[in-house]
């Protein structure tokens, strides 16, 4: 909830959309949840809008765990958005 | 036991599965669940486009980590010999396996159900993800809802 | 479309499994159960009897005959793509394959349903019989109620 | 129901202790079920009889086709007893 540096990975089409697969962002203290972040990052280029236009096509995992858009970051050291999982 | 393998070389399902019996000699039953690419999207060859190739992106890290999440959960609900996860990632081509699922266990249902469990949560789990290359471009495969209501009825 | 062998003949799994695979590339999904002799008896090598060989005795005609059957059934009620069942007979060492049954479908879930339908009719109505020769003679295997339980799941 | 010949078979332990896989008989025409038929083959030989002794553990097959002991014969041409399979 500081200021504390935090890496974002995307992957798949939300990769493609956002432009890239990773960066380092020191997002606000009003930040506190996942879908915070969500509202946070979709404001720094016309490709994260694009990307998070439909959040409820969005996945996220926190430190490589599986989380719900709804759940606080709390020390979150890594955040991830993806599109449902399709392997196997 | 478990084994765990992410990787980008093309692997041969049937030399896996026999070194897995090798190990395995006393374990009465393998199950085992070999998915495969195939070379056409959606229900069937006739109504689909031809796929060419395929891309498999993953989350490096959490991919392991949730493939072994997920053997260590089926060893916890059924009494497991050994188990083995190999899931490919980067370029395939039709024909050539994904993943290959196998579970050692005393008796043979165990085996059938742990297996299933396995593929079930990899397949709403694991952090993959497919696109297909056709020849009016690439694009990523969606998600069927299918997969998620058959992983939702492991649910404790 | 079925392959049923009964033979005298060690078989290679991986090898079948490989072939079969590859004779239904466009099938998304292949399960395969696989049964192994033990080297020892009843429920754990710490207190079973230890086996050294297995003889499989077996009711020519109508051996292939009912696995036909399991395989015609099984077509019945699931979409298979197609099925391979091999059963050994004759003698066999521990560690040896005994049956080999193979699925091949559009969507896994069927192909572990089938494939476990198959074995669990298998174990209670194709007529073959082990024998396990141990250090204090030959003896006849009992059939396991749980082997008639898990067959009964799939009356209709 | 005639006194037609009849193939019978024996597997596992019933044919150890009947002493042989295979007979042609002609059962009279009061054999009419399978158990009928189990009851006229018990008084050939002890061997038979050491094998039929607990028909709990018989099972047969009439042509091929597995059959409860109530079954009748009919115009069977082969009838095969042998205890619970215990393959795959």
């Amino acid at each position: 909830m500081s200021t504390a540096s935090l890496t974002v990975l995307y992957f798949a089409w939300v990769k493609e959309k956002v432009g890239l697969g990773t960066e380092t962002v020191s997002p606000p203290a009003s930040v506190v949840t996942v879908s915070d972040l969500i509202d946070w990052l979709a404001r720094r280029s016309p490709g994260h809008a694009a990307a998070f236009a439909d959040r409820k096509l969005i996945k996220a995992a926190v430190d490589q765990v599986h989380a719900p858009l709804s759940s606080e970051l709390g020390g979150a050291r890594e955040v991830a958005f993806f599109p449902p999982v399709t392997g196997g | 036991m478990a084994t765990i393998r992410v990787q980008r070389e093309a692997f041969d399902p049937g030399a896996e599965i026999n070194s897995f019996c090798a190990r395995n000699s006393t374990s009465g039953g393998i199950a085992t669940f070999i998915g495969q690419m195939r070379d056409f999207r959606g229900e069937s060859r006739a109504t689909g486009e031809t796929v060419s190739a395929m891309t498999l992106e993953h989350y490096p890290g959490m991919a392991e980590g949730q493939l072994s999440e997920l053997v260590k959960e089926a060893s916890g609900r059924w009494p497991l010999d050994d188990t083995l996860v190999i899931h490919r990632i980067g370029s395939l081509m039709p024909g050539e396996p994904i993943v290959l699922a196998a579970v050692a266990t005393a008796h043979r249902g165990d085996a059938f159900t742990a297996c299933a469990f396995l593929m079930d949560w990899l397949k709403t789990r694991a952090p993959f993800w497919k696109k297909e290359a056709t020849e009016t471009g690439a694009s990523w495969v969606e998600a069927r809802e299918a997969d998620e209501d058959q992983a939702a009825k492991w649910t404790r």
